[in-house]
């Protein structure tokens, strides 16, 4: 596209730049803020002198979440969330993708399946039903109770599925000539076609076990198993006054240290920082066959 | 009493506080949930440190029996090495002494326990012996999931125990439904949740005010330590007084002020022959005024709608606010911060004062929040019993600091609170006060002896306070020394208090409506205070009313009737 | 014979899906069981096979509910008030990246704005908390700079609900305004030749080609958010809300939530969330239908 | 010879130093009892925690000036009356009689107007400056004393003596109070400290009074003799 045709006045562009420039700032601002903070002494984050610059620097905030057992322990629960949770559920979407992307010639159930599976995005029983299942099966206070459930993500399915049919007939078509089956053309030809897509749905699942809260919160049987949200709600939520006993002052003395809370805080956004530059790169891919499909 | 001695603790810097805290929040783990009772083995090697303790221990099962229950840990649990929440003193103890192989089959954070719980009644895990609040134990023993302890009390129980539930008049017939004794209630010294006045003693000295002895005199101090700079740093950065956005509660609390007025938001009382609900009475509408004067003047928190619990400490430890209305216990926390900051703090602590002749009465309401129950069908409901006896008879009033550190806590190592790892804790209701009625004894006397160890340190801490100007020490002054907050809760206890009458299960209406009621009732007052007209509280009384208000208290009178 | 033989051509298909058929029967669809709770009076511990039949009754409870109006005009005010944003900012935005030369500025300002999308409704609570308390918050503490009173962001049942919607879209501007992007950029660029060709002036062009251009993705992404009218967002909400704003923050998955985790009464709770679940597989329904017309976008 | 070497503190005169030492050992005694009087009435409940912290404040404020300004200029005189190192000793014992103006105005001074940190202990902290401003300069005073070679050699021991007593009585409350507070809550052993320190702590300015007291009188007994000598010297010249 010619460029002359996008050239704004000047001012209009300086002003355009400018607000987007704000735009970005104010996304930028909070994380920073609270980078700040939790680099900042109590003490000047209490009387509140921290911006976006730490005020009377330390790292003693970082020192005490570092030390504290519980918060790596869920650290690390989470990071093996991600590391077993990601290939189960890629496996599980490439394998229900696949069928649900043939013709209706193909695979004549496919319309069945397709509702069978996006039906389980409308309606659930709720949570009660959901635990007693998952009980049943054994899996409350497992960590597999964090993977298994969940296990298939149908909105990915319904993405792969639909990037798989934007892929050119002709060749599965040539390959099945050559007598391949559906095995052989959907990890020779699909796949290695469409590998944008896996990686950004790899991306996609990896940060949603990350980002996961509640159900570690619900499933497990003590707090050395949550996974690092879960944790942190614990930690974020105050006790009600209300119940308070003089046996609940060690508790008072606990909770609510700003900058500890600050650098809890960001502790967790680390992992994501770190992939952020992947995602983004294949970022655009998948939206576009996410919603602008055809 | 870990909490006591941490009042004294506090001195330590608040980093270390915190370091300490981190250790604490850092041990509430426990490694494998269904961990196996304490094996024999354990039992045997562990029983020599009974050895030379005369502890009266009931008739041990034998073989041992099993018992699973279910408890949660919250930040401050701690544990001594290689100890963990499911092998620990006390689960060495049942199993040793009494027989006794209690399981925990799920430990979660204490903020998370009602869930939790909920869930796994409900879909079918009840453990044999747990820990339940008055709405679950109605909802479960309609759901015929509790087990009648009558027979295994009148059993079983020791004359401790008997004389421990019934120091506090209600414990056993809240725990009573249609004549089936259904659960333990947990006691506590229910006059603990009586407001009193706390002031900056040394701000009324800077500015030559007086002792309050009437609600004037407080509206008063509240104005002058508003306007007249009391921390006499010569900068208007003070308020009258603290308030937190919940209102009411132990710390910053509006229950006193209200009292003061006579009114007593949030419990029911006697009135002409019937039972009626605090907050809809037309008392509170003077006080609610003067507090919208108060908010008005600045001499309130212009953002005390949203200040939570630990905004209002950071408040108090910066010296901008020097009076407030809480509980007995508040030097140990957040008192003792304001206090860190400026060694000459201190805060007095008064009865509620009036706003006319009749003497104030301090609102309370029955500290029996929990029960511990039995499943229905458990085969030993009298081992629940057994465990009760084994902590009345052996630790609640024991003076043998060899028990009390083996069972409660060391104060060498005041982090680690041992009770906390079992849900059979009854606290005496009148220790409290007993034991701040000793103390003061032992000062006049300047003669120690006869205090337990814990006891006798509060006593040399005081001295170090008297005898060494230690102002560090005024924690346990302004407590349980003479003029401190404990002795106001004796006259409480006597003609200064006003109990909650209703101390039954909610009633279905109350179940049912109750929570959007205190809902809007909070929103009214925060309102009111903020500005609105006070119209707002006559339609508030109206609408509460037809919302369910008057079947509440229809309710409620039916209930008071068969309970008087 | 033929029958037969396309049916063995499917078998691997089977195979493949059969691992997943199981997981999703055994913790989708079994859990839906459950359902039936809406028509008992759950007892705790008799489950949902030994709970009484109680017919519509917990419906009836429900209806009779005093502030069940209000928390679902609360939900769709908050979810509507979402969904406008959530198209009006990405598209602006978007428009105005698109007029962006520096390849650089454009890059950057899109890597950053999308961040806070990946970030999970605790941290951003955790953040929120933060930075909007009025008392120590930076925010209270800029607008002070400037002579404003604190506002109570979070404590304010007139303001709760405004700061659900700028913070929920705060947090996914950045991922919309990545999808029209992605649209603009597959308008046909001669169009805006002819345009300047005509003399049309930038304005014109961003009315007549842009926007038109990108009306499709705009018009199906809006219908669709139609569906989730009645979500506006638990773990937002559950995360930020309290008493002192249930009059205007409560929806109706937290008032599910505390009516059946907390107050125990399961019945209830389910009975609410299955009709929740119906009229939003209506609104889902139509939406689906809509989006096809218009937009002619199609799931599969 | 001998009584050359052998020099009294003061001449002509011993009394600003007799002086010294009965005001230090009367302003020990006085606040002492003063102080317990007090800390009796509170403990009893005759009276509450805030007007015995007012009353103690503005009596030991009051005493203090007097007492500060009294041994600064009767530590000058001694030092008028004296020469070399005795000299040098008492003009550095004067810093001494800060500390009585200190008593209860060391809080203000240090945490408001020096705006040191409190540490959460601050009248630890305040109590130890004050009485190591009173024990620094006494001790430098006394080890001179001790040092020097023309004092008498009882003088020196008991200048030695006063030195362990003045460091054992200021240190070993502050000592106790850091176990108490910080390092040992809740010990037993400590709770006994306690005891004995909060008596210790009423000698803090008594017992160095005393030992002046005993130090003016014995080195006027040598005046005595020295004058004698020096007599005798004049005669057979």
């Amino acid at each position: 596209m010619n460029p002359k045709i996008y050239k704004l006045p000047f001012f209009e562009n300086l002003l355009n730049l400018t607000v987007l420039a704000l735009l970005a700032l104010l996304c930028l601002f909070p994380i920073l803020h609270i980078l700040a903070l939790s680099f900042s002494s109590a003490t000047a984050a209490s009387s509140g002198k921290v911006a976006i610059l730490p005020v009377e620097f330390t790292a003693q905030s970082y020192q005490f979440v570092l030390e504290n057992v519980a918060f790596a322990k869920s650290f690390l629960i989470s990071l093996q969330r991600v590391l077993v949770g990601v290939p189960v559920n890629m496996l599980l979407t490439i394998l229900v993708a696949y069928p649900l992307s043939r013709s209706q010639a193909e695979f004549r159930a496919r319309g069945f399946f397709a509702w069978f599976f996006v039906i389980t995005i409308l309606f659930s029983g709720g949570l009660i039903p959901w635990y007693m299942v998952i009980r049943q099966t054994g899996l409350i206070d497992k960590f597999w109770a964090l993977i298994l459930p969940g296990a298939l993500p149908v909105f990915n399915v319904i993405l792969l599925a639909n990037s798989f049919r934007t892929i050119p007939k002709e060749l599965e078509e040539a390959a099945a000539m050559d007598g391949a089956g559906h095995w052989t053309i959907l990890f020779r030809i699909l796949l290695p076609m469409s590998l944008p897509v896996l990686a950004t749905l790899t991306l996609f699942v990896a940060v949603s076990h990350w980002n996961q809260w509640f159900d570690g919160l619900i499933l497990m049987n003590s707090p050395d198993k949550y996974p690092l949200q879960s944790y942190l709600q614990t930690v974020v939520v105050n006790p009600d006054p209300r119940m308070l006993t003089e046996r609940d002052l060690g508790l008072l003395k606990v909770i609510s240290n700003r900058t500890t809370r600050a650098a809890q805080i960001f502790i967790a956004m680390i992992p994501i920082l770190l992939i952020y530059p992947f995602l983004q790169r294949y970022f655009t891919t998948g939206i576009k066959l996410g919603s602008v499909k055809g | 009493m870990r909490t006591r001695i941490s009042g004294t603790k506090r001195l330590s810097t608040l980093t270390a506080l915190f370091l300490i805290s981190i250790l604490i929040l850092t041990s509430c783990s426990s490694p494998t949930p269904t961990a196996p009772p304490p094996a024999a083995g354990q039992a045997e090697h562990s029983t020599d440190i009974y050895e030379g303790l005369n502890l009266v221990v009931p008739n041990r099962y034998d073989p041992p029996i099993e018992m699973s229950s279910v408890t949660s840990v919250d930040a401050t649990v701690k544990f001594l090495e290689g100890d963990d929440i499911h092998n620990n003193i006390w689960t060495r103890t049942y199993a040793s002494l009494l027989g006794i192989n209690l399981r925990y089959d799920w430990v979660v954070d204490a903020s998370m326990y009602d869930q939790k719980l909920g869930l796994s009644v409900n879909s079918g895990d009840i453990p044999d012996m747990f820990v339940v609040d008055s709405a679950q134990f109605l909802t479960y023993y309609e759901a015929g999931l509790l087990a009648d302890l009558t027979d295994a009390y009148e059993a079983e129980a020791s004359d401790a125990t008997r004389d421990i539930l019934s120091q506090d008049p209600i414990a056993m017939k809240v725990a009573t439904i249609d004549g089936k004794l259904l659960g333990i209630p947990l006691t506590d010294a229910s006059v603990t949740s009586a407001s009193v006045l706390w002031i900056r003693q040394d701000w009324l000295d800077r500015l030559g005010i007086p002792a309050p002895t009437s609600m004037a005199d407080v509206l008063e101090i509240s104005r002058r330590f508003t306007e007249e700079d009391p921390d006499g740093d010569g900068v208007d950065d003070t308020i009258g007084l603290a308030v937190t956005k919940d209102l009411f509660g132990a710390i910053a609390s509006l229950q006193g002020f209200f009292n003061g007025y006579h009114a007593y938001p949030g419990i029911w009382f006697e009135r002409d022959g019937s039972i009626v609900y605090g907050s809809v009475q037309p008392e509170m509408r003077d006080a609610l005024l003067a507090l919208q004067k108060m908010y008005a003047d600045g001499q309130i928190d212009r953002e005390f709608g949203v200040k939570d619990i630990n905004q209002v400490t950071e408040t108090i430890s910066q010296g901008e606010c020097g009076m407030e209305f809480g509980v007995w216990w508040n030097p140990y926390h957040p008192l003792n911060l304001s206090q860190a900051n400026d060694p000459d703090a201190y805060w007095q602590a008064y009865a509620i004062p009036s706003i006319d002749e009749t003497p104030a009465k301090s609102q309370y309401t029955s500290a029996i929040a929990s029960f511990l129950v039995v499943r229905e069908g458990y085969e030993h409901p009298e081992a629940l019993i057994r465990m009760v006896n084994f902590w009345t008879d052996n630790i609640v009033r024991s003076q043998d600091d060899n028990v009390r550190n083996l069972f409660l806590g060391n104060l060498d190592n005041p982090d680690v609170v041992l009770y906390k790892y079992t849900p059979v804790v009854l606290w005496e209701p009148t220790a409290g006060i007993k034991t701040g009625r000793q103390l003061r004894e032992a000062l006049a006397k300047r003669d120690p002896t006869g205090l337990n160890r814990e006891a006798l340190w509060r006593y040399r801490i005081m001295q170090a306070y008297f005898e060494q100007g230690t102002k560090e020490a005024w924690v346990e002054v302004a407590t349980n020394g003479p003029n401190g907050s404990v002795v106001i809760l004796e006259d409480v206890l006597g003609d200064r208090g006003l109990m909650n009458r209703f101390y039954g299960m909610p009633t279905p209406a109350m179940a049912e409506k109750m929570p959007t009621l205190s809902t809007m009732e909070s929103e009214m007052i925060t309102k009111i205070i903020m500005g609105e007209p006070i119209d707002q509280f006559d339609r508030f009384v109206e609408t509460w009313h037809q919302m369910g208000g008057a079947e509440i208290t229809e309710e409620v009178n039916q209930w008071a009737a068969s309970n008087p | 014979m033929v029958l037969s033989k396309r049916f063995a051509r499917e078998i691997p298909l089977y195979i493949m899906l059969a691992p997943a058929v199981v997981l999703v029967l055994i913790y989708s669809y079994a859990p839906m069981v459950g359902i039936v709770m809406a028509f008992q009076r759950v007892l705790p511990g008799k489950g949902i096979f030994g709970s009484p039949w109680v017919g519509i009754e917990n419906f009836i409870f429900v209806a009779k509910m005093p502030t069940i109006l209000q928390v679902v005009w609360n939900t769709i005010r908050i979810a509507g008030l979402k969904a406008i944003f959530g198209v009006v900012v990405p598209v602006s935005v978007a428009l105005m990246l698109n007029n962006v030369t520096s390849h650089l500025f454009k890059r950057t300002v899109q890597t950053i704005i999308y961040l806070p999308h990946f970030l999970s409704w605790i941290i951003m609570a955790g953040i929120l908390v933060d930075i909007l308390s009025p008392s120590e918050g930076i925010v209270n503490q800029m607008l002070g700079a400037v002579g404003i009173q604190p506002i109570f962001f979070l404590g304010d049942d007139k303001i709760f609900p405004w700061t659900m919607v700028f913070t929920d879209v705060w947090k996914s501007f950045g991922f919309g305004t990545i999808i029209y992007l992605a649209a603009l950029t597959d308008i046909d660029p001669t169009l805006y030749e002819a345009a300047v060709v005509d003399g049309a002036t930038r304005w014109q062009q961003t009315l007549h080609i842009t926007l038109p251009g990108i009306s499709g993705t705009i018009i199906m992404l809006s219908t669709l958010s139609l569906g989730n009218i009645l979500n506006a967002g638990f773990d937002q909400i559950f995360n930020l809300y309290s008493p002192l704003v249930y009059s205007t923050g409560d929806i109706i998955d937290t008032l599910v939530f505390r009516t059946g985790i907390i107050n125990n009464q399961y019945g209830i709770a389910t009975a609410v969330g299955l009709l929740k679940s119906v009229v939003s597989l209506l609104l889902i329904g139509t939406a689906y239908k809509l989006a096809a017309m218009w937009a002619d976008y199609r799931l599969f | 010879m001998l009584a050359k070497r052998e020099q009294p503190l003061m001449h002509p005169s011993h009394l600003p130093l007799i002086l010294l030492g009965t005001a230090i050992t009367l302003y020990g005694l006085i606040t002492a009892l003063v102080g317990s009087w007090l800390s009796n009435q509170a403990m009893r409940g005759l009276i509450t925690p805030g007007e015995y912290r007012s009353q103690l404040a503005s009596f030991e404020q009051a005493a203090g000036l007097i007492a500060g300004i009294l041994f600064f200029a009767l530590f000058i005189l001694c030092a008028v009356h004296s020469s070399g190192i005795v000299r040098v000793a008492f003009s550095i014992g004067a810093l001494a009689s800060l500390a009585p103006l200190l008593v209860s105005r060391a809080e203000t001074l240090l945490f408001e107007v020096i705006g040191l940190p409190t540490m959460s202990a601050g009248s630890v902290l305040a109590g130890a400056v004050t009485t190591l401003v009173f024990a620094l300069p006494l001790t430098i005073l006394f080890i001179l004393l001790a040092s020097g070679r023309r004092i008498p050699k009882v003088i020196r021991w008991l200048s030695l003596l006063s030195i362990l007593v003045v460091l054992a009585i200021s240190i070993y409350p502050i000592y106790v109070t850091i176990l108490a507070f910080l390092l040992k809550p809740g010990d037993p052993a400590v709770g006994r400290m306690i005891e004995i320190s909060s008596q210790i702590i009423k000698l803090r300015f008594l017992l160095p009074g005393i030992s002046f007291l005993l130090l003016s009188l014995i080195s006027a007994r040598y005046a005595r003799t020295y004058a004698l000598a020096q007599v005798d010297a004049i005669e057979t010249a």
